[in-house]
């Protein structure tokens, strides 16, 4: 088999963060576009690494690991905010949740 | 390739059966402690001296019949027990039990794997067991087992904090992650690492009683109050895994405890000279004769503490021992710094 | 069936929370003592509010006595209390005979305040071990009912019985005492002191229990009379009352002992109260068998014991607390007009729901405990 | 190695759809936990041993149990999901991301940035274990962006106290 | 002593006319309004008399009493030419011999017409009686205000005074259009008059720096000196212009004929006696002034020569009895300027004195002849009333004569006088006041002869006896002041009748005072009146024996009017004409002046009495002359033709004028503003606005267009993003 060269990780982060993105864009719970985002970042991740591992150079870990703690924390961020949308509005049905328009 | 691949899975084969076995016979010595403790005999009645009773206990509930909660997710339902007790297993992999001896003349080290990231991969899995507890509450779809499984992980998510800190600041004096590491500079400093770390093995110890919910911590299973705790609505084979997978942790955690402070197949005094007749017992014995005693004040703390109301032991993690933990971390890295 | 007492429906929810929770801690729960039910309703851990229900044991004691003879209700009180079985007979004996005005001869008195004390024990006893049970101290519970078991065959070697003695009679005792019953009971007695000081290293001093036990349910003295508390739980609030020393009767007035008062009237305090009891009454017992005079167990009573048209009330210290009896007679027939009983335990429940408001779910466990109450004196 | 990426590729993939597109919401949080497991996984394969242990412990036992914990919280009162907005364009949202999707390849395939070098140098294995490489790199060259993480963190934290803390 | 009650001369007929004014009009009866009126009226008299007497006792030179009643305008400095001086003017009366001659004139006169008058206004309603002598008594007041003023401006008070009571008693009869219109053309052309007098006053008080008289003429000689006489010929051509107004001389005479209109006393005292001659007092008073510019005194001259000539040509032909008096009276007037111009003031005075006399006389008896024709005033339907007004006929018969100029009569003194200076004037002036002489004694006698002598030509009336010409047709008298139905002329009453005597008697008398040294006279009221003339310190020949004024008979002192004919020696006084001519020139000039006279009386009779028709056939022959005369010159309508039609064409032009420019600028602005308003307007309506609007219009469109992307929902803005990122990417691909 082909040995396996940076190609086609950065293949697979791509199919992965289309998948992410298709996610975001169609699926109406937010819980779940959450979840589509932290898989787009996993998707940047792989990427990083693999880069990283191309380039034998570790920074692409370091900044991966530092994508990872952003992440943390836009995760718990972000479902605070969903817990107190959910807490006043009773869903979280991002189609009922069209306050911020004109 | 033998090499690489036959003797690998000949120790995970013996890992995993000793790890039952283990299991199994824990729960009878604990109920036997708990019965020496109240002043009575506890189960005599299956096998000489009830030695035969965890046999009796697994083909029972295997044997007992299994119900599902209705509107209960199956799914879910059926994968919470696993997801509890597969961790607690696989963190074996990496403990070792004793230093490189030549069994059945093939010398190999008596750990199935050493990973340089070991503790790390060991605290890293164990967080992995917070989602049996949480979706075997979910799960069963009832109020009470919601209720205890959110109590639980919350305890379980802020004790393993503490424990965690506890490990940074091993890893500290160790210097590297991997366990093997960590026993040999035990060795090579002759020193056990609990006497150089009291408070953090203190941490660890109540930190370990907590994760896996037992004596002063056991609220989310206090029959007296909610009903059971989160797997009340289990039977049969999956509470059997429940039950296993909570005598495992306490295993792996008396294990681990052994491996980092008291110096893993280590003789005790290791450096002594004058104790070397000790050396005729084998690490292993060592280090199973070390867990034995840990789990044995396991046992002892459940039968006289009472139990810790719920906000009091969160109070306990997060105010005083993280706080303590963070500290000790502190100290030891201006100790290792310095000296 | 539709449940009677509809809390949720008439209390408005203090707050919308996403988790409120109405939990029954229903009649069959392993830290109830006995049928009581209680609807928590729940705001997370806190509890916003109780409601006890009460009358699933009861047995109507109080009509069935309408229709028996003075002797026959003797039965009936050891059934109400049945963890202290002995001080209802006593208490019911000493109404009937204040009514009927009769003498009661020394040695009966002195018999019956030995079996009220040795009750005395055997019920604070059960208290400590379930109570203990219940805040997760599981051997203190085995070691408590060790020494009680001691009690029981004393009480069953002198009546025969080990919970429903039946062992007072109107005027008197049914029997004198047997021989070397009192060496048992002196021996029974140097046991439990040596086992309260292995309790109080086990249980007083202990970080968790004074954790889970100080400042929970606390009640002030005016609040603790206001709310109709007695016995041990009044005491630990500071009040000074016990019929033993107030009004005295059988032979109280004539042993030393003093009344343990506690100061904040908190669960810890309760527990230093009744701890203290177990020593007051081995004290109150070693007296006893000191002082026992010699004479008829048994008064002269006419073998119809027909008490004369009228009503009286008499009260006595029982373990949970004042336990009083009220009985009314038309003079005429065999069986009384009226029989009232005014049970410490019943009055001790009502306190609960204040007790537990604002208390964690796991500390309504260890205040059910505190009370010390048994549901077939509430229910009757 | 190749068969181990490619079943790892499929898996992570195939999660990734199921995340997607399973109507349960704590279905997807477990597929979710298991695709973040194989790209721990897929790390490893990278060498990247630490930033898989960092992957299992942050991401699989931290994010996603508080994706679990908020999906259980929201789910347990929640009606089925009705409401849909007519105006979402739903199609066009597959439409675009299988255009992004493709236009990377496009870029992947024909060559990208100039200075492609094609086959990747052998992976040469390092003397210095690689948590120590991450370490040195770390705390040495990105001392700082690591302090502005961690206040990060903290902010983060605060922010999540104050927002999902009940009113008093 | 004088100054005590001099100022009660003019304030009596005041007290009389308020009275008379204040209640009388209410509550007065005839009889006792005519008793205040003429009462205070004889006080009056009695007191000018008095202080007559009074000052005659004293010496020549200091015949002057100077009465200061009250301070009047307060000092006020003013800018006189030389250098600021005070103007302060109090009420002053100066009784001086000139001024006394005229207050026994007025209060004389002014008294027997009041007494006339009563008997003659019989006919009128209570309430007009008495606003009559209320009118009656002001003007007197004002008149004897007028010639007892010690200063221009007192005088000037009086001066007005008098033109507004001639207004009020010439517009009497208000009702009639004719009477009201006289009044107002009276009272006009007077203040014309008065304007100049008023400036001249303005110029004297620059030029002297005072008003009084007394300085004035002190310092004339030496002002003459310094600012030259120029200053002082305009200051005295002014004051004349004043005088011909009041004195209807040539340009402004023509309000007196129209005056007749005025009740027939009225015109008596006012047009004969005293008013018209208030212009010749004032120049006689500033005779000092006048005598200091010659050039002026010949002006005056000419014009008073002129005055007499055309206003006697006038009377000629006059068929109205009281225009044919009103025209001799104004030629009479010309006569006393004439003798100002040639220096003869005092001859002047003597003329005014003689004048009122016969005048008044003239004028009440055609005022008995109009009473008793009942109304009637057209001399043609007159005739033969001899026989029926025979006191009157007698009277009138007296006045003619006197006014003709026949010896012994007191009109031939002083119109001899003044023929004698004019002669010694300028030759040319003299003949032609002789011609006027002659005229005027033709038509006096005609209106005599055409009046009483003839056929009768009135309206029959019963008892007429055939001896009536053909009875005129009925021309009833116009305003119905005939008492009750008219029973044909009948004789005056006894109230009427006795003055007509007495002023005959006056008229006789008064020429005895000023007898020409030439017949032996003594001329004594030149020498009376000297010193009125000469400034103070000329000191002239001593007045022999105080000459005694022949007192004119009052009517209570009829009796004791000591006539004494004290022939003064006329030292030449000191009136300076240069050549004197020998009494027999002297005699000869007289005798020529009566042969004139007697020549123009014969004429008439001749015309008249003796052939009655031949006036007519003489008119006839010489129409063109007849007519001018009959119309006045036609004076009136040129006049009317210039003066009043050029005012009325210059008010018409100015308000046209007015109108169209100063309007029409207005307007004019007016509306250019709004069209300017109206233009900006529009632009800034439709530019600005369109733009402003237009701007804001495109916004709101495009936005809207935009607003339908904002649709709320997170997932478009994540869609449009990825939109984006897409396109980029394809740039990328394509353009790399």
């Amino acid at each position: 088999m082909t040995p396996i060269t940076p190609a086609h990780y950065l293949v697979l982060s791509a199919a992965l963060f289309s998948i992410g993105l298709i996610g975001v864009l169609v699926r109406r719970n937010l819980i779940v576009i959450f979840m589509s985002i932290e898989l787009m970042l996993n998707a940047v991740n792989i990427n990083l690494v693999a880069f990283s591992q191309q380039w034998q150079h570790v920074v692409g870990q370091v900044f991966a690991l530092f994508v990872v703690a952003v992440a943390a924390a836009e995760a718990a961020i972000g479902l605070g905010i969903i817990l107190a949308f959910y807490r006043n509005k009773e869903t979280v049905n991002v189609d009922e949740i069209t306050l911020m328009r004109w | 390739m033998i090499e690489t691949l036959v003797v690998p899975l000949v120790k995970i084969a013996v890992l995993l059966v000793g790890i039952l076995t283990a299991v199994a016979y824990l729960v009878l010595l604990e109920r036997k402690v708990q019965a020496w403790v109240q002043v009575r005999l506890g189960p005599m009645r299956v096998g000489p001296h009830g030695l035969l009773q965890p046999v009796a206990d697994v083909i029972k509930l295997i044997i007992k019949e299994d119900i599902t909660p209705a509107r209960a997710d199956r799914w879910v339902y059926t994968l919470a027990p696993i997801i509890v007790l597969v961790p607690a297993l696989v963190v074996f992999a990496v403990i070792p039990f004793g230093p490189e001896t030549n069994v059945f003349g093939i010398r190999m080290p008596l750990h199935v794997a050493d990973i340089n990231v070991g503790l790390l991969y060991i605290v890293s899995i164990a967080s992995l067991g917070i989602y049996g507890t949480i979706l075997g509450g979910w799960a069963s779809n009832s109020k009470y087992p919601l209720l205890a499984s959110l109590r639980a992980s919350a305890q379980l998510v802020s004790y393993e904090v503490a424990v965690t800190m506890t490990l940074v600041s091993m890893i500290l004096m160790a210097g590297s992650l991997s366990m093997v590491e960590i026993v040999e500079s035990q060795q090579a400093r002759g020193l056990w690492f609990v006497f150089a770390q009291p408070l953090a093995f203190f941490i660890y110890f109540v930190g370990g009683l907590a994760e896996t919910n037992r004596a002063p911590f056991d609220l989310p299973e206090a029959e007296q109050e909610l009903t059971g705790g989160f797997h009340t609505e289990y039977s049969g084979i999956r509470f059997a895994l429940f039950f296993l997978a909570e005598y495992a942790n306490m295993i792996v955690i008396a294990a681990v405890a052994t491996t980092l402070f008291f110096g893993g197949w280590l003789r005790p005094f290791p450096s002594v000279a004058a104790l070397g007749l000790l050396d005729i017992v084998p690490g292993w014995i060592w280090f199973l004769l070390k867990t034995f005693v840990l789990l044995y004040v396991f046992l002892w703390v459940r039968a006289t503490l009472p139990r810790y109301r719920y906000d009091q032991l969160m109070r306990l993690g997060w105010k005083v021992l993280i706080p303590l933990a963070i500290a000790n971390v502190i100290v030891t890295a201006i100790a290792v710094v310095v000296l | 069936m539709t449940d009677p007492h509809p809390v949720t429906a008439t209390r408005t929810p203090v707050q919308f929370d996403t988790d409120e929770l109405v939990i029954n801690m229903g009649p069959q729960h392993p830290s109830t003592h006995g049928v009581l039910r209680l609807i928590l309703r729940l705001d997370g851990e806190r509890v916003v509010d109780a409601d006890v229900v009460i009358g699933y044991l009861h047995r109507g004691i109080e009509k069935l006595s309408e229709s028996r003879d003075w002797t026959q209700i003797v039965l009936l009180t050891d059934r109400m209390d049945y963890v202290a079985a002995a001080t209802n007979n006593l208490g019911y004996c000493e109404t009937v005979e204040k009514l009927m005005g009769l003498e009661v001869p020394r040695r009966a008195q002195y018999i019956r305040t030995v079996l009220a004390e040795l009750q005395r024990l055997a019920s604070h006893l059960v208290w400590l071990g379930t109570h203990a049970m219940d805040i997760g101290a599981v051997t203190v519970f085995l070691y408590c009912l060790r020494e009680r078991e001691l009690v029981l065959d004393l009480f069953e070697e002198y009546c025969g019985a080990r919970l429903t003695y039946n062992s007072r009679r109107v005027g008197g005792l049914p029997a004198d005492l047997p021989v070397g019953w009192d060496r048992k009971v002196r021996e029974f007695c140097d046991i439990v002191d040596q086992k309260i000081v292995d309790y109080e290293q086990l249980l007083t001093q202990n970080r968790i229990w004074l954790e889970r036990t100080r400042d929970i349910g606390v009640i002030s003295g005016a609040d603790a009379i206001a709310m109709g508390f007695c016995g041990p739980p009044l005491r630990a609030s500071g009040v000074m009352r016990d019929v033993r020393k107030d009004e005295p009767y059988a032979a109280y007035e004539e042993f030393a002992f003093d009344i343990p008062v506690g100061a904040a009237g908190d669960t810890y305090d309760r527990y230093l109260v009744r701890l203290e009891e177990f020593k007051q009454s081995t004290r109150i017992i070693r007296q006893a068998l000191d002082g026992m005079p010699e004479g008829p167990v048994m008064g002269k009573v006419p073998r119809l014991i027909k008490p004369p048209a009228g009503e009286t009330y008499h009260a006595i210290e029982s373990p949970k607390g004042e336990i009083g009896f009220f009985i009314a007679s038309d003079g005429k027939s065999l069986s009384p007009y009226r029989f009232r009983v005014r049970p410490p335990s019943f009055c001790n429940l009502q306190v609960l729901p204040k007790l537990v408001r604002g208390h964690l779910v796991a500390d309504v466990v260890a205040l059910i405990g505190t009370i010390d109450i048994v549901l077939g004196e509430v229910d009757r | 190695m190749t068969i181990a990426f490619y079943t790892l590729a499929a898996f992570i993939l195939a999660l990734g759809v199921l995340v997607v597109s399973t109507k349960n919401t704590v279905h997807a949080v477990l597929f979710l936990v298991a695709n973040f497991l194989c790209v721990a996984m897929l790390y490893v394969l990278l060498q990247a041993e630490f930033l898989a242990v960092i992957q299992v412990l942050v991401y699989a036992g931290g994010i996603v149990v508080l994706y679990l914990f908020v999906v259980m919280l929201v789910n347990l009162k929640r009606g089925p999901e009705t409401h849909v907005d007519p105006r979402r364009r739903d199609r066009m949202g597959l439409l675009i991301g299988g255009a992004v999707l493709a236009e990377f390849v496009a870029i992947l395939l024909y060559g990208f940035a100039p200075r492609a070098t094609g086959a990747a140098p052998a992976a040469a294995a390092p003397g210095v274990g690689n948590v120590e490489q991450v370490g040195w790199s770390l705390y040495v060259d990105y001392l700082v962006p690591f302090e502005v993480a961690s206040i990060l963190l903290l902010v983060a934290m605060i922010g999540a106290i104050v927002l999902a803390k009940k009113e008093p | 002593m004088a100054d005590s009650y001099l100022p009660l001369i003019p304030l009596l007929p005041a007290a009389g006319a308020l009275l008379n004014g204040v209640a009388g009009v209410r509550f007065f009866g005839k009889r006792a309004a005519a008793a205040v009126a003429c009462s205070t009226m004889a006080a009056a008299f009695v007191l000018s008399v008095a202080a007559f007497v009074e000052l005659l006792r004293r010496p020549a030179d200091a015949r002057e009493i100077t009465v200061t009643v009250a301070a009047w305008v307060p000092p006020l400095a003013l800018e006189t030419a030389r250098g600021i001086g005070t103007f302060a003017v109090d009420w002053a009366l100066r009784l001086d011999p000139l001024s006394a001659l005229m207050i026994l004139v007025v209060s004389g006169i002014g008294f027997l017409i009041h007494v006339y008058s009563v008997a003659y206004m019989a006919a009128e309603s209570d309430g007009a009686y008495a606003r009559y002598f209320c009118y009656l008594n002001l003007f007197c007041f004002f008149m004897l205000t007028l010639v007892l003023g010690s200063n221009f401006l007192v005088m000037f008070v009086g001066w007005e005074g008098v033109g507004l009571c001639s207004y009020l008693l010439i517009g009497y009869w208000y009702e009639k259009k004719s009477a009201s219109d006289a009044g107002k053309k009276a009272f006009i052309v007077n203040r014309i008059g008065d304007f100049g007098f008023m400036l001249g006053m303005f110029l004297v008080f620059y030029t002297f720096g005072t008003l009084d008289f007394r300085a004035v003429q002190d310092m004339a000689p030496a002002v003459a000196a310094a600012a030259g006489t120029g200053v002082l010929a305009t200051i005295c051509l002014l004051l004349f212009v004043g005088a011909t107004g009041k004195s209807a001389q040539i340009p402004l005479y023509v309000w007196l004929p129209d005056a007749m209109e005025g009740p027939t006393p009225v015109s008596a005292l006012i047009h004969a006696a005293t008013m018209v001659t208030a212009g010749v007092y004032m120049v006689c008073r500033n005779a000092v002034l006048f005598s200091q510019a010659p050039d002026v005194m010949m002006v005056v001259a000419l014009i008073g020569v002129l005055t007499a000539l055309m206003a006697a040509s006038i009377g000629l032909v006059q068929n109205d009895i009281k225009r044919v008096l009103a025209y001799s009276t104004v030629s009479q007037l010309g006569y006393m300027f004439l003798a100002t111009g040639v220096g003869a003031f005092a001859a002047a005075a003597f003329h005014l004195m003689t004048h009122a006399f016969f005048k008044a006389l003239l004028f009440l008896g055609s005022g008995s002849v109009i009473h008793g024709m009942g109304g009637e005033q057209d001399m043609r339907r007159m005739g033969a009333l001899k026989r029926y007004l025979p006191v009157t006929y007698a009277t009138m018969m007296v006045g003619m004569l006197a006014i003709a100029g026949v010896p012994p009569f007191s009109g031939f003194f002083s119109k001899d006088e003044i023929l004698y200076r004019a002669f010694l004037g300028h030759k040319v002036i003299w003949v032609l006041a002789v011609i006027t002489a002659g005229m005027t004694a033709f038509y006096m006698f005609r209106l005599v002869a055409m009046t009483f002598l003839g056929a009768y030509r009135g309206p029959a009336f019963p008892g007429a006896d055939a001896h009536g010409g053909h009875p005129a047709h009925g021309h009833d008298d116009h305003a119905g002041h005939g008492h009750g139905a008219w029973h044909g002329p009948h004789e005056s009453p006894r109230m009427m009748t006795v003055p007509l005597i007495l002023l005959a008697a006056g008229a006789v008398v008064a020429g005895f005072v000023g007898i020409p040294a030439a017949l032996g006279g003594a001329n004594r009221i030149e020498h009376f009146l000297a010193p009125s003339f000469e400034p103070r310190g000329a000191v002239h020949a001593a007045a022999t024996a105080p000459s005694d004024e022949a007192a004119t008979s009052a009517s209570h002192g009829e009796g004791s009017a000591a006539v004494e004919r004290a022939a003064a020696t006329a030292a030449p006084e000191g009136t300076h004409e240069a050549p004197h001519l020998s009494t027999a020139g002297e005699l000869g000039l007289m005798a020529f002046s009566v042969v004139v006279a007697l020549t123009g009386i014969a004429v008439g009779r001749r015309l008249y009495v003796q052939q009655p028709g031949a006036a007519d056939r003489l008119a006839e022959r010489v129409p063109l002359a007849y007519r001018t005369l009959l119309n006045k010159y036609w004076i009136d309508e040129l006049y009317h033709a210039t003066v009043v039609r050029g005012t009325l064409l210059l008010a018409r032009v100015s308000w046209r004028f007015d109108a169209l420019v100063v309007d029409g600028a207005v307007n004019g602005s007016g509306w250019t503003t709004r069209f300017s308003a109206w233009v900006s307007g529009l632009i800034d309506q439709y530019i600005v606005d369109g733009l402003v609007n237009g701007t804001g219009a495109t916004l709101r469109e495009a936005s809207l267009g935009f607003r339908r992307m904002q649709t709320g929902l997170v997932q478009t803005y994540a869609l449009l993003m990825m939109i984006g990122v897409f396109a980029l990417v394809s740039a990328y691909l394509v353009l790399r």
